[in-house]
Formats: C-alpha cells, structure tokens, sequence
C-alpha cells in the first residue's frame, strides 16, 4: 500500500458568486467536492482515498459569510470560520452551547479557517473508514470495525446498521440541541431542513452523514430565538484537549424556571453516527429540578437500548456521567 | 586540506535552492497538467505576497501553501512534520491569522499577507522579540517544531500582546512539540510579552 | 459493460465486491423487449376464438397452493423493493425489513418444496421427453402444466434457490438479534456471495416480468383467474389441456 | 554550587539562532543540483511474500525518473530490517521507492505500480504467537534472543493453560529465554512481611520525532554525500559505510539538525541508506522524505511488555526479594533489550537484597521495536511505582519513606555481578523534591470536590549514563581561536556544546575564543559517541577533558622550548602560557599555535597517538598543521555503574466522571551529579515530564488482531502531549552533587528524567482512585471510567497492543 501526503491533481474553481457555485455543483455532482476550510478535506484527497475531479472553493462567496440577527433568531453563513463563530458577542451572549461546542473543535489553526459549515457535514473518523478501507461507508460491502475483535473503542452505541461510525462534529450537537434549520440550496431550489432531519444515519444513508444532495450547497443555518439565552452545558470528552474527536460529548438546551427543568433537548455526540437525542431524558427532565438525585435519575435512562461494541462500552457511564454533570446545579 | 573535498563540492551543491530554479525543475512535469485547465478554474500563474514581497510563481491548482513555499520558494523555514494539520510546524500566518500551511491551498491566499518564520528578523538582523526571548529561554530542543512555535506566538501578541500564561498555552495548544520543551516555550511567550 | 464490481481488500487485493447492477437494466430492457416482440407477434395471428369461461368447472389450484402463491408473491415484492430501491438511489432503512422478508420467503419456499416432495406429485411440473415435442406439434396439448409454464418454473427454482441460499449466508454474518456479525467469510467469498446474490436477483427480475406479461395475456388470462379463484371451465381445459395427462376433479 | 568558568554557567549554544530564524537547516531542506524526489512504497501486510512487481503502469510517464527494489540493494540475514524487502514482516515495511522530478509525480508514480504479495501468518500480540499452535511472525520462529553468548532463532510456545495461568496473575511456568539472578531469592521472600505478587502490562509506542526522517544523498569522486537525520554524526559512520558497502572515508554525513530521535536514530537506520543506493543507480541526487505514516511504520517503537512481579518486604520496607519476569513485544526485527534493562532498573532503583530476572523477548508482526528514550527502565519504573505504594501502604508507612528505605547511594551494589555505582544521592534527590513539593502538607488531600478527587504521586527515573572510552579533539589557531570539535549529535539537549566547554574549562580561555566544529562529519569530528543513552554529559565531558590536557601540555612543551626550563614550570591563563616564576616568559595560545606549525609532529598533527579512532586519525590528517592539536582518547578511570537518577513529585485532580485528569503541580529533580548547563537541565526535565505524561495515560500501539491493522499512524492517533494535556507550570531541581569518575562530576539525566514522571504519574492516579492499581501503560481515560463504574475492563489481562 503506498502512503501519499502530496495533494494530487485535481481542478480548482473559486467562485465568488453563489449561482456559479451552484451551477458547478450541479455540472460535477459527486465528482465535484465543495471546499469550506478544507481541514477535512486535504487528508481525504492526499491519501488518494477519495478523487474528486475538482474542488469548488466556496470561501470568495460573501452570500455565505457573516453572522446577522434576524427576526426569528440568528443565521450563520456556512463559510463563517468557526473562529468568527467563537468571538460573536451575540452568539457568546445568547448562544452561549455554539460557542462552548465550537471553541473546543480541533486546534486553534483549524478554528482559523475551519467553517462552521464544513465542521456540521465533515465525514466520519472511523480509522478504519480513514484508513481509506473500502467499508460500507466507502461503497463496499463490509464493516471493518464490527469484526469480533475489532478495535472499535470510538465507535458508536446507537442507531447502528451495518456501519458502527459516529458524528465526529462538536457544533453538530448543539446545532440539534438548539433546533437550528440548515438552509440546503441548489440550482432549481432551496430547502429548510431541521437539523434533525439534517444529520442522516447509516440504515438510510450508509455513505454519507447528511441529507445533503449531490449538487446541493449547505449556505446558512438559521438557529430560532426560542433558546436564546436559556441555560446551557456542553462538555466534550476526548483524550487530548487538542485535536482529538470526542470519544462523548454533551450539549444541553434547557429552559428554567427557578430550578425546575421545563422543555430541554439533550444531544450527544460520539454515540451514533448523528446527533444522539436523549428523548427519554428530555421527557423525564419536565419539570424536574437541578440537582444531583434527578442527575441520577435522568442518567438511568440515558443508555437505553445502547448496543456497545467490545471496547466501547466506556461510553455508558460516561455519557450517564455527563447527563449527571447537566443537572447538576 | 587538499584531500579534502570541501572545495569542489562547494560549487557541486547550492543551498536551498532559488525559486526560479525550483520552477525549472518542476515545469516539465507540471506543464503537462496545464494542458487541460477547464475555462473557469484557477489560473496557474499567481503573485504572492510573502514576508512583504511580492513573487510571481507558477502553482498547481491543488498545491498546498507549504508545498509552494518549500519546493518552489525555497523558504524550509516551514517545516512539514505530518502535512495533515495535526502538528503545527507549518504554521504560518496569513493576514496576521495562524494557518496550517500544509492544510492551506496556495491559491487561496491571493491577495493574502503571507508571514513565514523567514520575515520576522529585521533587515539589520534585530531578531523578532519572540524569536529573543526563545533563546533567552532555551526554548527549543530539537528545533523542528519551533519555527511554528514561533508563528503562533506572534501572531498570539499581534492579537493579545499581554496575554496570561494560561490564554498563551490555549493560544500555542494547535503547535505539538515532541521534545516536550512547552514549558520553555511558554516562558519564551510570556518573556516576549513583558518586552513588546 | 461489466456483469461485476471489484474492490480492494483491507490489505489491497482485488476481489469481488458483488454484481454490477448495470445488469438490472441490461435485463428489464432485454425483458421488455421480448414482451413487445411477443405481443406483436400474437397480435398479428388471427385470434382463434377463445373457450368460454362458462359451464362446468374444474379446479386447477386448491386454496393452500393459491395462499403459497401469493403469500410468496408478497414477500418477493417485498424483498425487491428494499433490495433494490436503495441501488437505485430510493434511500429508506430496508435492511431488516429485508432480512425478515427473506426469512419468510425462504420459510414459504421449504414449505412448497416439503409439500410438493410428499403430498403432490411432482410429475406434474416434471419436463418429459413428450412436453419437449409440443412446440413442434400442434395438436399435442400439455397436462396440467405447458412446456413454458414448466421451463419457467424450473428456471425460477435454480434462481430462488441460489438467492435464498446467498442471501442466508449473508444473513449469517451480520449483526441481528440473535448474534453479531462475525468474520467466518473472508472478503473474497463474502464479494461472492454478494455476487450470486445479486445475479440472481438481477435475473429473477426478469422472470418475473415475463411470468406477470403471460399472466396477463388475454388468452391465458384464465390461469390468473385459476390462481384467485382455483378453477377453470371445462371449455378452458379441453382447449388448452390433454385429459388424457391431466384430469382435474369438478369444481364447485 | 560550582565556582567554575564555564561549568554551571548557562550559555547561548551556537545552533539555537539557526533553529529560531528558520535558517537551520534539517535533512529536508538541503537541495543539490539536478536533485530528485523519491517516495516509499510500503508493505500493506502484515507479513508476506512479494511475488510479483509490475512497474508497467509507469511506461511514458513524464517526469519519472526510476524505480529501486530490493534486488538493488543488500539483503540482510533475517530478523535484522534490510533497505528494502521482498519479505515484509510489518505493514510499512519498505518494499520499493520512485523518484521523480517532483514528490507529486512521484506519488503518480507508485500509484500505479502494482505490487502482488502473498499473505503469511501474523501476529500482533506476543501472547497470541506464545500459545501453542499460535501464529510465529517469522518463519523462522517466534523468538529471538540476541546475547554475548550468541543470537538465534527460536521457536517457544506455552500450553493455553500456562497461558491462562500467566494471565491470572500466577508465576509463569512456560520456557524463558535468558535469566540473571544474585542474592538468596527464597530467603528474602520467606523473610519477607508483605508480598506483593502482580502481573503488568506496558504497551510499547511510536517514537513519533517531529520530523520524518529524510535522507538525501549523491555520489562525488567516488565519495557519498548524506544528508541525514542522525543521534550521532561519529559513531554512524561505520554503520552508513556498510550500509552503503563503502569505506567509512568514503562517505560523508551531514546532519546539522535533527528533528528528534529518542533513540530511534542513535545509528544509521537502513532507510538511511536508500538515497545512496537510489543516486548511483540513476546517477542524480536523491532525497528522500517519508510520509507521517511511514515515520509511525519504520520510525521504530518502544519496546512491549507484559510481564509477572513478585516482590518482598520486611516489615521496615526494604525489599527483601524481587522477582521479575517479562515477556518483550520486540517486533519483527527482534530490536530492543529493553527487558534486562528493566531488570537492571529494579536491581539499581530498588536495591532488593536478593533478585532474579527472566526474560522472554517474543517477535510480533508490529513496527519495529528500538530504544526509546529509557528503554526498560521507564517501563518499569511506571509498573513499580504503584506497587510501591501498595507495599507502603500494607506496610502502614509514607510512601517517601519506603523509597528511602531502599534508595541508592554511594554504597549500593548493582545488577547480576553487584558492581559498585560511580555515586548516587537518592536520598537526597528525594528530600530535596519532598520539601520543594511539600509532600509533608500534601499528604493530608483536601476533600473530594464533586466527582474530581486529588491524587499525589513520587516517581523515580533511572538510566545507566554514561561510557567511556571516546576520543576528544581541540585546535588552537594562529588566530588565536580554540576550535571545539564534536561528533556528538544534537537533538537539542545542547550537551554536544556543554560537553565541550569542559575543554573551554581547562584552557580557561572565554567562550567567545571558542568554535565548535560539529554537524557534517567534513567538521573533522572525533570518535564520539551520541547523543543518546543519557551518556553524553558524562562521557564527552571526559572525552574533551582529556583533549584540553592534551593540548595545555603541548601548549607548555613548546612554551618551554622557546623559553627554556621544563615544560612542569609553565602555566596557562588568559590565552596565554607563562612561566610561574617569570611572567616575561609567556606566549598567547596564537603564537604558540604558530610555533606548533612550526614545529609540525605531534603538534601541529602531523602525527597522532596510535590509540585513537580512525574516525579520529582521519579528522586529525585532515587538520594537520593548521593549528595546535589537542587529541586524545578518554583512558581516565572507571569503575562501576554511572547512574542518572530522577525523582519527582505530581498532584492531580481526577474527575472520577471522565477518567480525565489535570496535573496541578509537578516538581523533577535531577541527581545526575554536578550541573553544567542549568537551563539544558531544566529543559530536559521539563521535556521528559511531557513524555511521561504521555506514556501514562495517552500513547499506545493499537492493532486489529484480525487483519493487522494499527490503528495509531498518525500524531493524531498517536496521543502525542499538547500543551493542553500538559501542567502550566513545571517546577525543576537539581541535587548537583559531582560525581568523582566524571573530572567536572557531571552524569547524564535525559531519560531518569522521563521515567521519574511516568511514575510519579502512576502513582498519583493510584492514590487519588484510593490505591487501585492498573498494572498497565497507559491507563487511559476507558480504563479510568470503566474502573469508576465497576466495568469490567474491554481488554483481556495482559492483552497489548489494543485499545
């Protein structure tokens, strides 16, 4: 097996208008690859593992830059940097789970160019599947990580079929948690999708992490006033604080009065290949008060009808952990 | 020291290498890609700006901004420890923001203010306060990751020219060091920024 | 065009990944071009005037075989729509909806097989020396079965077979209720069975199409009817059939 | 403290200004005229055998220049790694290379070369290729056992139920491979009031140095120019020859910089060796660089153990018996004796009055395996650590003070044969790092805040540091210059310079004099040895020593030939040799580098002594008469062991939630006898705390014991330390006793400095999850989280190699 790091040949188109980008992810559909910072990018094409005919760079786009305040809420522009993402005073104020999830992405050079767009629809990081392994997930016909004695410790728990990645995203999570809409356009029109519906798994869509069609340009995300400014938590468990992918991560909406819980939206990250949504939890929360024995009863249900892999299984008590670390006063 | 062969192989090897002649070595492989540029995709000859100058090189559509600057504009200051973003030794900066210029497309930074460790040393040879004080701390070991040390640092106190020791270890978390030589690096961060 | 796809093994080698499904077009277009031969053909014959569906009946399918046929009509529906709707980009989760189909067609299939070996005979779907003759002789009527009739199902047999079988050995070696998804193939025969899996469903596609174009032919429209309702008219069986190989009991 | 010119003193070494302006120069930044671009092509099997190589895809490919196999280079005698193979025994062992005018045309280029391999039988994990029937990762056997007596091929296997037996914490009964044992090993267990019996786990990693190793190389007038990344510009010199089946003074080595080794690049690495093959058969230069991947694959790992204690303890806490048994993961190659070295650890570190070590070194179809830094000791001073505490704490006493009860001092005895060590102040080293830490204050931990508890921990780091036997070469020019010649490497330790002022130290002449000649083997370099094994500080600073004397005399030899008198009434101070009496009678040191042209022989290296290195013979012809010579080898005494000793001192805060926890304070202290460069000092403790960090909780080899498959190819991967995973402070000392076989006192520290911190690491997760202990390296976050939980772990005991 030859190991590559060069970038191989390849087209560069750098639009600075969203129709072109448009028309040009249309004309080279999935031979075409959209570029946002191109951190997830660069490795997949150095390897050779995937070949895109060419790359549409979309950050000369100003359609798709910048934070604006609307009625409804606030909506980012996919290309924004996370980095941007991170200083917004209106995010920071009133969105406070964005910034937390975002400011913990990658390293800081990563967050320097790395767009919140690119950071929801990047690939999954199953070694095996990175390895460049043709596995389900790559059009094949087996899992690589689902063998008897696979090492599949960062594998998921949930929602499993056939292939047994997870969401690698940080804002994804809270993206879920905070009912944010993905604006998905393409030549002939645009669709509003939730970002529940947004994030795909593998029993539908087995290569790829989103609804997101060929030819088809995520340009904002729209995240509604409802939470604006309601108690938030997010933590990300990974091995290093730098870099690493969360081996559990935990982002929490949760609307207060006093200490009692009213409607909330538990999301985990790193336990299936979407967004997790703890909907038992959520349920049991209503009307619950902060505190360590509801901490206690919230997480009892938090692991329902997870599946863990051989040397996985970790991930129980930890995603019970942060479910307790939410509630906790 | 006749026997030696110092002399001739003075004139036999050159140091690092002079882009003009990179691009002589490159140009017949890489012209055979020209041939087919589909109307719409990047132009391969572009300006660059770096370390305040402006350079006219020939650069593939896909090629990477460390790749450019190391085998085309002989500038190895920056070096290439895995060429996918989880090092830091090829931190540069691109408008005073800290890149991975092995993650980063040449053609992107048109129009860019690219700073390599190579455009910090004053004309006069005054060392950059940060460059100083990473000697005055015996901040590297090996050496290899310090020319990204270096990037991140300055482009730290370009932004936060007085930051606390803990926001400069957040601010240099995205540069590894294998020698292990943080601390010194740290104390070389904080020493710049008592000085600037 | 390729009738399989390769890949790389996890060490790089070459093997097969499965059929190439280019196949499935290659065969619905070959299939439909039969039937729209076919039916010219038989639009030019001058129509002989049809048996009357009147009078006596006879019973040409008793309610056991008529519930098999269709339960194992249901099921095969259901198992290409969520095997191949997926291949041709209708994204849906089908993979156990598939599994389970599969279970009950194969269950359906071992039941006509034990069935047809001790209650029934199996003469009646045998192909003769004498059925061979009946194309090229004109006044020879076939039993209870024609030539076509038997050939189809003979060639329906050897393709369920394999899909069933290809298909239970995939069944055994994924993640299900009852076990975990094991490695006992290597890569090289799992791109096999997936092979035959695939071809023969390919193939299957076409049969079937030609099954339900006949089925529906004005002239055999009856054996529709046969396999609703179970009879046919004594009109019907003498025009199509020889007492002599096949005499059915009165139906009510 | 010292009151030495130079000794002691911190200074500006001269290769720091290259390193922070991007003008250093690493293997990858040279560049030579009509130079082209080789990549590698690397087994994706674990083990096999290549059958065929179709380069056809590469007819009519502009810009490709050739293609080299294995048939093109020498083949090596199994289980040693050859350039390049035809029979892979590790994914990433290096099968063939392309060069071509650019690396993308390159990569082109072997994208479409096809290589068909064979598959053979792998293994993974030592305990799969031990058990009967078990998989061998060569067909020669599963076992090599490289010693004095004598190297070879074995083929060892345990019943499944020694196996089981092995892994449920009993003494193994399966055949070892080598043994060594002294004292009365019986007595001390039955003597013994505590014994402690456990099984342990360490899993080897990658050495990971930042910079892949490079090489460039073309051919001159017969002569091979290497451009490499070398511990050691002297002491690769045979190693490159034979690799390029050359003679030594036919190859030239340059390697100014060195983007880290850790022991993976202490001699000429095969890999070295391809741009020189590559260059003569296409007949331009060639410079090679590897990809990430491939410096995980062929950048060699630290060696695996899993292995068997039993300790014993009388009631005061010293260790009455110690036996150990440890089953090595040595990789393909049979690399690494890093097990006796472990042994050797306990036997020194501890001091157990009666000890037996049984060694089993296994092969396995991983990376290969070398010295990385503390090879065997910092395995085992991570495993021993905890064990400590748990004896201490049957034994109800301070975990310090059990340290105490067994340190090593000037007295103790050492290893098989019970040799005396040069000198060693562990007492002190711990007092001193108990008083800066406050273990007194500390024992008493604060209450468990929420889920995060409070651990403290003490560590202790070994290595044997030290050799002697080098040569030392110093010039005095006309000019007046004292040249200091080095053949050391330099992987940023700077000791390569400190070493070297021990001449500046004798001449008692000003830094500012002095020139260091070092980096490319064209510096006219001595027989030195590398910049490894924590030996340079002491080995150099003899080696240069020696040298300065050597020329001081020849400094008053010719002072006394110009002046009259013997050459005993002379002096020298201020660059200047004077008669003691009569100061008219002087010369500056740059007359008498004239006066020693003059009079050419030995003085000027005309001639040298016959003992010497032909390295350095070569060095010395070269330099003749261009100045005075001062070259000797090191003939000083020694005697015994010359220890490096560590300790430190850690708290953490664990949150028993995550199984992550931050490190609030850590203190290292040296004991490596007089200081020489203090900031050098610190920053090798600083650096080697990192490294222990690292090997405590984050890095690992991992492989898919299905397909052979590892997992961790990449830094990411990998868990190499961030800054983020690392104290914002870390607080360094030194006891800076001299040492008496050293002539400035000074012993090496680079790798105790390390295992010091990997045990103190150990030690504080023990404490803080109230004395569990893991047996295993690294105990990451799962295992932390699991334990918390009352899981079961995922792996089996004594698995390796796995997540």
């Amino acid at each position: 097996m030859a190991s590559f790091d060069v970038m191989p040949d390849t087209h560069l188109y750098q639009p600075v208008e969203l129709a072109d980008a448009l028309e040009l992810a249309a004309r080279h559909g999935e031979r075409g690859w959209l570029l946002g910072g191109g951190q997830d990018t660069y490795g997949w094409l150095k390897d050779r593992a995937k070949n895109p005919q060419a790359m549409i760079d979309l950050n000369g786009i100003a359609a798709l830059k910048g934070i604006r305040e609307t009625a409804g809420g606030i909506e980012i522009g996919a290309a924004t940097t996370l980095r941007d993402v991170i200083r917004n005073p209106t995010i920071r104020n009133n969105y406070g789970l964005l910034s937390d999830a975002a400011s913990r992405v990658a390293s800081p050079q990563i967050r320097n160019v790395g767009t919140v767009g690119g950071n929801l629809v990047q690939d999954a990081r199953c070694w095996y599947y990175r390895r460049g392994l043709s596995c389900y997930r790559a059009g094949g016909n087996i899992c690589y990580a689902d063998g008897p004695d696979a090492m599949n410790r960062e594998h998921c728990l949930f929602e499993a079929s056939r292939c047994v990645a997870v969401s690698p995203s940080d804002t994804a999570t809270a993206m879920v948690a905070l009912e944010a809409s993905m604006v998905a356009a393409s030549l002939d029109n645009e669709r509003i999708i939730p970002a529940d519906k947004f994030f795909v798994g593998p029993d539908t869509h087995i290569t790829r992490m989103t609804s997101l069609k060929p030819g088809e340009i995520l340009t904002a995300v729209r995240i509604p006033a409802k939470w604006s400014g309601k108690r938030f938590y997010f933590e990300k468990v990974a091995d290093r604080d730098v870099w690493d992918f969360a081996l559990v991560s935990i982002a929490v909406a949760m609307e207060l009065d006093g200490d009692t819980v009213g409607e909330t939206r538990f999301v985990c990250g790193g336990v299936a290949a979407t967004p997790y949504r703890l909907r038992d939890v959520e349920r049991a929360a209503r009307g619950k008060t902060l505190s360590e024995d509801s901490g206690n009863e919230l997480a009892a249900l938090a692991t329902r009808g997870a599946k863990p892999l051989k040397y996985n299984h970790f991930k129980l008590p930890l995603m019970e952990n942060l479910v307790r670390r939410a509630m906790r006063g | 020291m006749a026997m030696n062969p110092q002399l001739s192989r003075r004139r036999f090897i050159k140091a690092v290498i002079a882009s003009s002649a990179a691009a002589a070595s490159n140009a017949g492989v890489q012209s055979v890609m020209a041939q087919d540029r589909p109307a719409g995709t990047v132009e391969r000859l572009m300006s660059l700006n770096i370390n305040g100058r402006t350079r006219r090189v020939d650069v593939l559509p896909q090629e990477t901004l460390a790749y450019t600057l190391r085998y085309k504009l002989g500038l190895t200051g920056t070096k290439i420890g895995c060429n996918r973003g989880e090092c830091g030794a090829c931190t540069v900066l691109i408008d005073d923001i800290s890149n991975y210029s092995c993650s980063t497309l040449t053609h992107s930074v048109r129009g860019g203010q690219v700073l390599t460790v190579e455009g910090l040393q004053k004309p006069d040879g005054t060392l950059h306060p940060v460059q100083q004080a990473f000697i005055d701390e015996l901040s590297p070991q090996c050496g290899f990751c310090t020319p990204g040390q270096i990037m991140s640092a300055v482009a730290l106190l370009k932004e936060n020219p007085n930051p606390t020791r803990k926001e400069a270890q957040q601010a240099m978390a995205g540069n590894l060091c294998r020698c292990g030589a943080y601390d010194n690096y740290l104390n070389g961060v904080m020493r710049a920024a008592e000085r600037s | 065009m390729d009738i399989a796809e390769f890949k790389r093994d996890v060490w790089g080698r070459e093997v097969l990944l499965g059929v190439s499904w280019d196949l499935l077009w290659v065969i619905l277009i070959a299939a439909f071009l039969f039937i729209a031969i076919h039916a010219l053909i038989k639009a030019a014959e001058k129509r002989r005037q049809s048996p009357t569906a009147d009078g006596p009946r006879v019973l040409r399918h008793d309610a056991l075989d008529r519930t098999f046929h269709w339960i194992m009509a249901i099921t095969v529906v259901v198992l290409l729509v969520t095997g191949i709707l997926p291949i041709i980009g209708v994204n849906f989760a089908w993979l156990t909806i598939h599994w389970i189909a599969g279970l009950v067609f194969t269950a359906v299939i071992l039941f006509h097989i034990v069935r047809s070996l001790f209650r029934k005979s199996l003469k009646s779907m045998w192909i003769s020396l004498r059925d061979l003759r009946e194309p090229f002789d004109a006044a020879q009527k076939p039993g209870k079965y024609s030539l076509a009739q038997k050939s189809m199902h003979a060639g329906v047999t050897v393709l369920t077979l394999v899909v069933i079988v290809s298909g239970l050995v995939l069944f055994a070696v994924i993640d299900t209720p009852w076990w975990d998804r094991s490695n006992a193939l290597s890569e090289a025969a799992l791109g096999w069975m997936f092979f035959l899996h695939g071809l023969s469903t390919v193939l299957l596609v076409g049969m079937i199409a030609l099954h339900i174009y006949f089925g529906v032919r004005p002239e055999k429209l009856f054996y529709l009817r046969a396999m609703i309702k179970g009879w046919i008219s004594k009109d019907e069986l003498v025009a199509n059939h020889d007492p002599e190989q096949w005499n059915p009991g009165e139906s009510s | 403290m010292s009151n030495y010119k130079h000794i002691g003193k911190d200074f500006t070494p001269p290769d720091l200004l290259g390193k922070v302006t991007g003008k250093a120069r690493f293997a990858e930044d040279f560049r030579a005229d009509g130079m082209v671009y080789a990549r590698l092509y690397t087994s994706p099997m674990a083990n096999g055998r290549v059958t065929n190589i179709d380069t056809s895809g590469l007819d009519g490919m502009t810009g490709v220049i050739g293609v080299i196999t294995a048939d093109d280079v020498p083949a090596v005698e199994a289980p040693n790694a050859a350039i390049l193979t035809n029979r892979p025994t590790f994914i990433g062992d290096p099968i063939l290379a392309v060069a071509a005018e650019d690396e993308k045309t390159a990569e082109d280029a072997l994208a479409r070369i096809k290589v068909s391999i064979e598959p053979l039988p792998f293994a993974v994990d030592p305990l799969d290729s031990l058990v009967t029937g078990g998989p061998n990762a060569r067909e020669e056997g599963n076992v090599f056992a490289r010693s004095s007596e004598g190297s070879g091929f074995r083929t060892i296997k345990w019943t499944p139920e020694q196996i089981a037996e092995f892994r449920a914490g009993k003494e193994p009964t399966g055949e070892f491979a080598s043994e060594w044992s002294y004292g009365d090993l019986a007595r001390g267990f039955a003597d013994a009031a505590v014994i402690i019996e456990e099984p342990f786990v360490t899993t080897g990693y990658a050495h990971m140095s930042m910079e892949p190793r490079t090489a460039m190389a073309y051919w001159q007038n017969g002569t091979c120019f290497v451009y490499g990344s070398a511990q050691s510009q002297s002491f690769w010199m045979p190693g490159l020859a034979r690799l390029l089946e050359v003679e030594q003074k036919d190859v030239v080595l340059i390697s100014e910089y060195t983007g880290g080794g850790f022991g993976s690049k202490i001699g000429a690495y095969p890999l070295a060796g391809l741009p020189g093959w590559f260059s003569r058969k296409i007949g331009r230069p060639v410079q090679l660089r590897i990809t990430r991947e491939q410096e995980y694959y062929i950048g060699s790992a630290r060696v695996g153990f899993q292995g068997w204690m039993k300790l014993g303890f009388a009631a005061n806490g010293r260790i009455t018996a110690a036996d150990v048994f440890i089953v090595e993961d040595i990789g393909p190659n049979a690399t690494g004796g890093d097990g006796s070295s472990a042994g050797g650890a306990v036997s020194l570190v501890y001091d157990p009055e009666a000890m037996r070590f049984r060694g089993l070194p296994v092969m396995t179809n991983t990376t290969p395996r070398g010295a990385q830094r503390g090879p065997g000791q910092n395995q085992i001073a991570a495993i021993m650590a905890p064990i400590m505490d748990k004896a201490a704490r049957e034994l109800n006493m301070d975990r310090v003070e059990i340290r105490k009860v067994n340190a090593t001092s000037n007295d103790t005895t050492v290893y098989e044969d019970q040799e005396p060590v040069t000198s060693a102040y562990m007492n002190e080293a711990l007092d001193m790092g108990a008083k800066m830490f406050g273990w007194e204050t500390r024992r008493n931990k604060p209450p468990r805040r929420g889920s995060k508890v409070r651990g403290i921990g003490v560590g202790q780091g070994y290595h044997s540091a030290g050799a002697t036997g080098y040569d030392g070469l110093v010039r005095i020019t006309p000019d007046g210059r004292i040249h200091l010649h080095s053949g050391v490497g330099n992987l940023g330790t700077y000791s390569y310079a400190s070493t070297t002022r021990a001449a500046a130290e004798v001449l008692k002449c000003d830094w500012e004099d002095c020139v260091i000649h070092r980096g490319s083997t064209e510096e006219n370099l001595p027989w030195s040895s590398y910049q490894a094994g924590s030996n340079t500080s002491f080995t150099h600073q003899r080696a240069n020593y020696v040298a300065a004397l050597d020329a001081v005399d020849k400094l008053k030899q010719i002072a006394a030939q110009s002046f009259g008198g013997g050459a005993d009434e002379y002096d020298i101070d201020g660059k200047r040799v004077f008669h003691v009496e009569d100061s008219s009678r002087s010369m500056s040191y740059a007359e008498a580098a004239l006066q020693a042209i003059a009079l050419g022989g030995s003085y000027s290296g005309q001639t040298w002594p016959e003992d010497i290195h032909e390295v350095t013979q070569r060095a010395v012809q070269n330099l003749a008469g261009s100045g005075l010579i001062g070259v000797a080898k090191d003939k000083l005494p020694q005697n015994g062991v010359i220890p490096g000793l560590a300790v430190a001192f850690t708290e953490i805060e664990l949150d028993l939630d995550t199984g992550k926890y931050e490190i609030l304070d850590y203190v290292g202290i040296a004991e490596c006898g007089t200081v020489v460069h203090p900031q050098g000092l610190a920053a090798q403790m600083a650096g080697g705390a990192v490294w222990g960090m690292g090997m405590a909780c984050l890095e690992r080899h991992v492989y898919d014991p299905h397909n052979g498959l590892p997992a961790n190819i990449g830094f990411h991967q990998c868990g190499i330390p961030t800054y983020l995973d690392t104290p914002l402070h870390v607080r360094t000392g030194a006891v800076d006793l001299p040492d008496p076989q050293s002539p400035f006192g000074a012993r090496g520290i680079g790798e105790p400095a390390m295992g010091c911190s990997v045990a103190a690491l150990t030690s504080a997760i023990a404490d803080a999850l109230d004395g569990h202990i893991f047996n295993r390296t690294p105990v990451s976050r799962d295992m932390i989280v699991n334990h918390v939980a009352g899981r079961g772990q995922s792996f089996q005991t004594l698995q390796t190699n796995n997540f």
